[in-house]
């Protein structure tokens, strides 16, 4: 009884932080989809007229050193965080999901152990010192950037993935599907797949948020996106130096992180409570 | 010794118990049955103080001169476990997982002021008095390594610890194998001083209790001695709560209840029941008192 | 249990033999060779054969990663073709500064996170409860270096009451070496605080839910204190995990902090051998951070096994 | 309840600390407490990976030893002259090919080794025999060096040069004792005024004065030098008294914090650095001269310096400093004219390669040129490199670039057109001729020819110049004897003192 209570109360709450998670993703993904069509100005334009231009007459956030509309370059800057959310989370996905579930479906062969074993070997190398080493290697820049937050986070989706194939491999419908003698492949595609779908897409927006974050302490670093390209992270680390004159610089690339960050977080958050109660156990990994 | 009434329990704005009274003598065992959904666990809870968060009671329940509804916790923990004791339905997770056997039984007495040494020693006999083998090393496992069973035992044997005046028992034995129930509904029955026994099984109430409260929507629609309730039932509930108990293994089909529970907040006004009884007229809608001495009913149409 | 650390230490072990191998041919890929760095843009080729004879680089790949290995096993980590300085030693100061640098941070956020969790969890439906919730939601979405950066500004610059960087080490004056590592534990025990007071929170608000805490309730405790004696240690062990993530995670993302707070720690190392090509040292460098990571695994392996019964 | 309040009390004695220690610790430098004379400490970009320059590339190690550890004959002053200092005076022969060197007196090496003429051979044949730079082929010129007695060396060149004495003021010229080469990486051992007491590596490099100092004692008893990998935390260094001098500004945006004149003061000066837009003259597209000139009719080099440097340094216009004797202005040869450029381009449009180090400067200024070459239709994709490793190997070594943009700090660097090997791939026999006739010639001769050579370059739009590397101090008020002008490898601290 209790614990119906309280997950019932819960989930109403929640779904609050839901709705607040879905409204911030959805600005980023709009303003993003937006950026395509229509800028108020050309974000990478320098004009050495508007150095540091105060907000205002068409300007609605003002402009930056070099001249530039950082309004516009927010716009743009919410397709470079999609993007390497997106290419990052979808590596580690792409990689993670598999081997979580084969090692999840098999839980004590040699498969499952030697999977696992990779898996926190790879773990550990984290995500910056993948980016630094594989920047060295083939130069920093954007795609180098998310092929080392997305190599990294594969641990995370795995393990997940693999707890989550553990809960479902016990049910009554994939015993019966085991009896029947189904494949694996189908059973794994067809059974196990949608049923930790929900706990994946939750591990997912996780792993956006920490993907933008990433991100923004690369640029910070020099290993992130390369300019002109706007990036949330690098105008950040550009406005450093003007961080006592013109302080609003930072301050709105900085707010935008901290708001798409926050709405994955609330995403993943509420996405748990909301879709599948059951597997609430199973906590996306930072 | 326990008296009851007018105890309704509510979440936000709705009842959930509504308007309940019973009262228990010393030594009496008294079953409470019911759909789940009817109220009767959180009934048993409310006496306890252990409500859920966000639920509350109002009303009056005393234990001997000490009021255990509308008192701070502070004032009503001292009895807890003490005068007052409670098995829960799921022995698997009722127990601390990380602490040994030992270690949790002597709490319970340690924590109503007796001393270590002395509870240490009374776990030993209490584990032996609940018919666990090998008590000694039964004290030094951890939960995870003690069956169902095992672990019903030992909840009882936490229960039993302070010799409390009043045991509560929420479905003890739902969760066990059917042989195992047998044996630890005899043990309750034997070591129980008075008895609140909470079920949905209508067999195990007519081997425990004595007397027996049906619950339905919150509310007691029926309550008398077992005897009399079970062979001639007149509240209509009651009525179809036994007719599919009787449902036979080989099964011609009897008459179930219609529709099921509602939800919690979704019953009918007047009698809770009309919505799913086929004897209900417009009368219903006006709620029936609980009514009679001895064998009470709450039911405009009563069966003879 | 035993028998479990052995096994556990077994594998330890195994992964770190392995780590290394990784370590090494990942290095082996990178272009560049440290003869031809080291003499600059236009040495004679046969000045450069001469050098790599000298630096061992001339003999074949497995060669040189079991002198590698062989020299690790003694705690040797070869001279830098750079700086012609042991390697060992600097690796080993820089990661006592990261050390301090990554626990202290670690301490202020358990010092935040635990209460401010527990508290979050038990008062969850107050509006307190619900605004500690918000922050460390907000504490989560705000990138390290921004905090640091703002802590400089506040503490640093407006106030003038910290340094605005630089490490002091303790040997030379304790005080300044404090002072000098307040900011950087605060920034990183902030963000990292608000990371853990959310799992905290989570952890607790589980914990509250099982059975065994009505139970404990049930034998006669208030609601706080069935919660201290049943409800915390239960509620440790996801956060132990959490825990060894985030330590595993700092000893090279402090390097972000290390960067605003100018810190010789491990990650600056790193980056500077990197930007230096002192591919000796960075393949030291990587390899220790790598078998931190694999230890603070075992660790917290090992901290299960001693909190959980069930899994012994 | 109860454990935050105990946060709180843990946040109250965090600030309790912050006070007491605010009070001790802005002492500046002053580490430790012991009593010693005044110190400063002075914040730098690039810390050396090793003290050896005579085996490792780049400017942080004779910036930080250069004059003040280690000496040579003669060294550079602020005006770019070239003044006596461990020879007291030089005698060159008529035929200019014989230069003879008197001995200062009296000098020791800080192991206590006396400095004499045996030590200038030594340090001379050195260059020869172990160094390992590739400038070193300066002083090939040098047939042989003799001792003439303690306090005399005859330096015999095989052709005259006017690029040898001044090479001498250079690393190149650096002194050191027959004894004190040990480990050169980690233990210098020269005849300067300060000498290296410690080194923390990934923070700062500690000089004391040298007890045993020839010449006149340095007012500060010790100089820290601080490194700051980012300009931001050097400039909070000096905002909250962790550095007293910031040696060049990175952030020139950021100089107005430190407008106060109560309380710091800046120094503009020159440098030799010259920004440069280079230009792969080796292949497509910037093969073709047209395309060249495009590119400078195409920037908009007052505008590039306000954006990107915050108008801080100078035009220039080709690869010579104001402070050389034969500097001249050539920012009007290509004019900012977008038309103009259209016009040469004939209407094509480009995409190029701008891969660039990953500096300030360079990253700023490469962001403006991106913006204004699209203007004119050639699209450069900006490809920062990390500097300077993969920067060196791609661009510098390799040659795979189309357009580049790096400060050349070296002094008087115009002769790294005349190799066709150079990054550059400029190829015009004329303009080797005209350098290699500068060397040879007399003073005047060598001032024409060079004038000719940066016209030549800028006509032929060799590259493009994008600005004069300004030289930006900031100081604490107090702060005397800033070196205004960086013309030399090194940071002179010698005449630094503290009000």
């Amino acid at each position: 009884m209790s614990r119906r209570t309280s997950a019932k109360a819960n989930r109403g709450r929640m779904n609050a932080g839901l709705l607040a998670g879905g409204a911030l993703v959805a600005l980023v993904v709009l303003t993003a989809l937006v950026s395509f069509f229509w800028t108020p100005h050309d974000p990478t334009l320098v004009d050495a007229a508007g150095k540091l231009r105060e907000p205002g007459g068409g300007y609605l956030l003002g402009a930056d050193k070099f001249g530039r509309d950082t309004f516009s370059q927010l716009m743009v800057g919410a397709r470079t965080t999609l993007y390497v959310g997106v290419v990052a989370v979808g590596i580690a996905a792409a990689l993670g999901v598999p081997l979580g579930m084969a090692a999840g479906m098999t839980p004590r062969g040699w498969l499952s152990e030697l999977i696992m074993r990779v898996n926190d070997l790879v773990f550990a190398f984290p995500a910056l010192l993948l980016a630094v080493m594989l920047g060295a290697v083939y130069g920093a820049g954007t795609l180098t950037a998310m092929i080392a937050i997305g190599v990294a986070t594969v641990p995370a989706f795995a393990r997940v993935a693999r707890a989550a194939t553990l809960q479902v491999m016990v049910t009554d419908y994939i015993l019966a599907a085991r009896a029947a003698g189904r494949r694996r492949g189908a059973i794994a595609l067809r059974h196990v797949l949608p049923n930790i779908g929900s706990m994946l897409i939750v591990q997912a927006s996780v792993s956006f948020a920490i993907a933008i974050l990433a991100e923004a302490a690369l640029s910070f670093l020099g290993f992130g996106t390369r300019p002109p390209t706007p990036s949330w992270g690098r105008m950040l680390q550009e406005s450093q130096e003007l961080l006592f004159s013109t302080p609003r610089l930072a301050l709105w690339p900085g707010i935008a992180i901290a708001l798409a960050v926050l709405g994955f977080n609330l995403l993943g958050d509420g996405l748990r409570d909301f879709l599948d109660p059951k597997l609430r156990r199973i906590r996306a990994e930072r | 010794m326990l008296s009851v009434e007018g105890l309704t329990v509510r979440a936000d704005a709705t009842d959930l118990v509504h308007d309940v009274s019973f009262a228990i003598a010393p030594g009496e065992r008294v079953g409470l049955i019911g759909e789940s959904g009817s109220g009767k666990s959180l009934t048993a809870l409310s006496l306890m103080g252990l409500l859920p968060e966000g639920v509350t009671a109002a009303g009056r329940a005393r234990l001997g001169e000490r009021d255990l509804v509308g008192v701070p916790e502070s004032r009503i923990k001292g009895l807890r476990g003490d005068e007052l004791s409670m098995v829960f339905q799921e022995p698997m997770t009722a127990l601390n997982p990380l602490m040994r056997i030992g270690a949790q039984v002597t709490e319970v007495m340690t924590l109503h002021g007796r001393s270590r040494q002395e509870a240490r020693a009374r776990s030993a006999e209490l584990l032996e008095r609940v018919r666990l083998p090998e008590p000694a090393q039964i004290a030094r496992a951890y939960p995870h390594q003690l069956s169902g069973g095992q672990r019903q035992r030992v909840m009882l044997a936490i229960a039993l610890a302070n010799e409390p005046r009043l045991l509560i028992c929420d479905e003890p034995t739902t969760a066990l194998d059917v042989t195992v129930q047998k044996q630890m509904l005899e043990l309750i029955a034997e070591v129980a001083p008075a008895l609140l026994f909470i079920t949905h099984d209508l067999a195990v109430v007519a081997s425990v209790c004595e007397r027996v409260l049906v619950m339905y929507g919150g509310r007691v629609v029926e309550s008398g001695p077992i005897r009399e309730v079970f062979t001639r039932p007149r509240h209509r509930y009651t009525q179809g709560l036994l007719a599919a108990s009787k449902l036979t293994p080989r099964g011609t089909r009897l008459p179930v209840i219609e529709g099921g529970v509602p939800a919690a907040g979704r019953f009918p006004g007047g009698c809770v029941f009309r919505n799913r009884c086929p004897h209900a007229t417009p009368e219903c809608e006006t709620p029936p008192a609980l009514t009679g001495d001895g064998h009470a009913f709450a039911c405009w149409h009563p069966a003879d | 249990m035993i028998l479990y650390l052995l096994k556990r230490l077994a594998v330890l072990l195994a992964s770190t033999a392995v780590a290394a191998v990784a370590v090494f041919a990942f290095m082996a890929v990178l272009p560049g060779d440290p003869a031809e760095i080291a003499l600059g843009v236009n040495a004679t080729p046969d000045a450069v054969a001469e050098l790599r004879k000298q630096f061992g680089t001339d003999r074949p790949a497995v060669a040189q990663f079991l002198d590698w290995a062989g020299g690790l096993l003694q705690g040797d980590f070869g001279t830098s073709y750079v700086t012609s300085s042991p390697i060992g030693p600097q690796i080993g100061d820089r990661l006592g500064v990261t050390l301090v640098l990554v626990l202290g941070g670690m301490v202020v956020a358990l010092v935040l996170a635990v209460p401010l969790g527990t508290f979050a969890a038990v008062r969850h439906r107050d509006p307190l409860g619900a605004a500690i919730s918000a922050a460390s939601q907000l504490g989560i979405a705000i990138p390290a270096f921004l905090a640091g950066i703002l802590l400089v500004f506040v503490f640093a610059v407006q106030a003038q009451a910290l340094p605005s960087g630089g490490y002091v080490p303790i040997a030379e004056s304790p005080g300044e070496w404090l002072r000098s590592l307040l900011l950087p534990w605060l920034s990183l025990g902030l963000v990292q605080g608000a990371v853990l007071t959310r799992y905290v929170r989570s952890a607790v608000l589980d914990v509250m839910r099982e059975d065994y805490l009505r139970t404990a309730r049930a034998k006669g405790r208030g609601s706080t204190g069935a919660l201290w004696r049943h409800g915390l240690r239960n509620a440790s062990i996801p956060v132990v995990t959490v825990l060894g993530l985030q330590l595993a995670t700092l000893l090279i993302g402090a390097v972000v902090v290390e960067r605003v707070f100018v810190i010789p720690g491990l990650g600056d190392l790193l980056l500077n051998g990197v930007a230096g090509r002192d591919l000796l040292l960075v393949q030291g460098v990587v390899m220790v951070l790598v078998a931190a990571v694999l230890l603070i695994n075992f660790v917290v392996d090992v901290t299960y096994h001693l909190l959980d019964p069930r899994l012994r | 309840m109860r454990r935050i309040g105990i946060w709180i009390a843990a946040g109250g004695l965090l600030l309790a600390t912050a006070a007491c220690g605010g009070g001790s610790g802005n002492g500046s430098a002053g580490t430790g407490g012991t009593p010693k004379a005044q110190s400063l400490s002075v914040g730098f970009v690039a810390e050396p990976a090793n003290l050896d320059f005579t085996s490792t590339e780049g400017a942080a190690i004779p910036q930080a030893l250069l004059v003040n550890v280690y000496e040579g004959l003669v060294k550079l002053d602020q005006n770019g002259e070239i003044v006596p200092l461990l020879a007291e005076k030089w005698d060159v022969s008529p035929d200019r090919k014989t230069y003879t060197f008197t001995l200062r007196e009296n000098v020791k090496f800080s192991g206590g080794a006396p400095f004499t003429a045996d030590d200038v051979t030594f340090s001379l044949d050195r260059v020869k025999s172990d160094w390992k730079l590739k400038i070193k082929s300066q002083l090939d010129v040098i047939d042989k060096v003799e001792k003439k007695d303690d306090s005399t060396a005859v330096v015999t060149l095989k052709r005259p040069s006017n690029g040898f004495l001044y090479s001498m003021a250079t690393r190149l010229g650096a002194m050191f004792s027959r004894t004190g080469v040990a480990d050169l990486a980690n233990k210098p051992v020269g005849t300067g005024p300060y000498v290296l007491s410690s080194w923390r590596r990934g923070d700062s490099i500690q000089l004391a004065a040298n007890p045993s100092y020839w010449g006149t004692k340095p007012p500060l008893g010790a100089i820290t030098l601080k490194y700051f990998k980012d300009a931001t935390a050097m400039n909070n260094a000096l905002l909250t008294g962790g550095i007293d001098v910031i040696s060049s500004v990175q952030a020139p945006e950021s100089l107005q914090q430190f407008a106060d004149p109560g309380r710091f003061e800046t120094v503009e000066g020159t440098t030799n650095g010259e920004v440069v837009l280079s230009m792969n003259n080796g292949r497509p597209p910037f093969d073709d001269k047209a395309v060249r000139q495009a590119v400078r009719h195409a920037i908009d080099h007052k505008a590039l310096l306000d954006t990107a440097w915050a108008g801080r340094g100078q035009l220039i216009g080709s690869m010579t400093a104001p402070t050389d004797p034969w500097y001249e202005d050539r920012t009007g040869d290509y004019p900012y004219d977008p038309a103009k450029a259209k016009q040469l381009l004939g209407g094509k449009t480009y995409n190029v390669k701008m891969r660039i180090p990953n500096l300030p400067y360079a990253v700023n200024s490469a962001q403006v040129v991106k913006s204004q070459l699209a203007q004119v239709g050639i699209n450069a994709e900006i490809e920062p490199l990390e500097f300077p490793a993969r920067w060196l190997d791609q661009v510098f070594t390799k040659g795979d670039y189309d357009l580049s943009i790096i400060n050349h700090v070296e002094p008087r660097d115009m002769g790294i057109f005349a190799d066709k090997s150079y990054y550059f791939r400029y190829d015009n026999p004329e303009f080797g001729k005209l350098l290699a006739a500068a060397d040879e010639g007399t003073e005047q001769e060598q001032t024409d020819d060079l004038k000719q050579a940066a016209k030549l370059l800028s006509d032929d739009a060799a590259a493009d110049w994008l600005f004069l590397f300004p030289n930006l101090i900031v100081a604490k008020k107090g702060v005397t004897g800033l070196p205004k002008n960086a013309i030399a490898e090194s940071f002179d601290f010698t005449a630094l003192a503290k009000q």
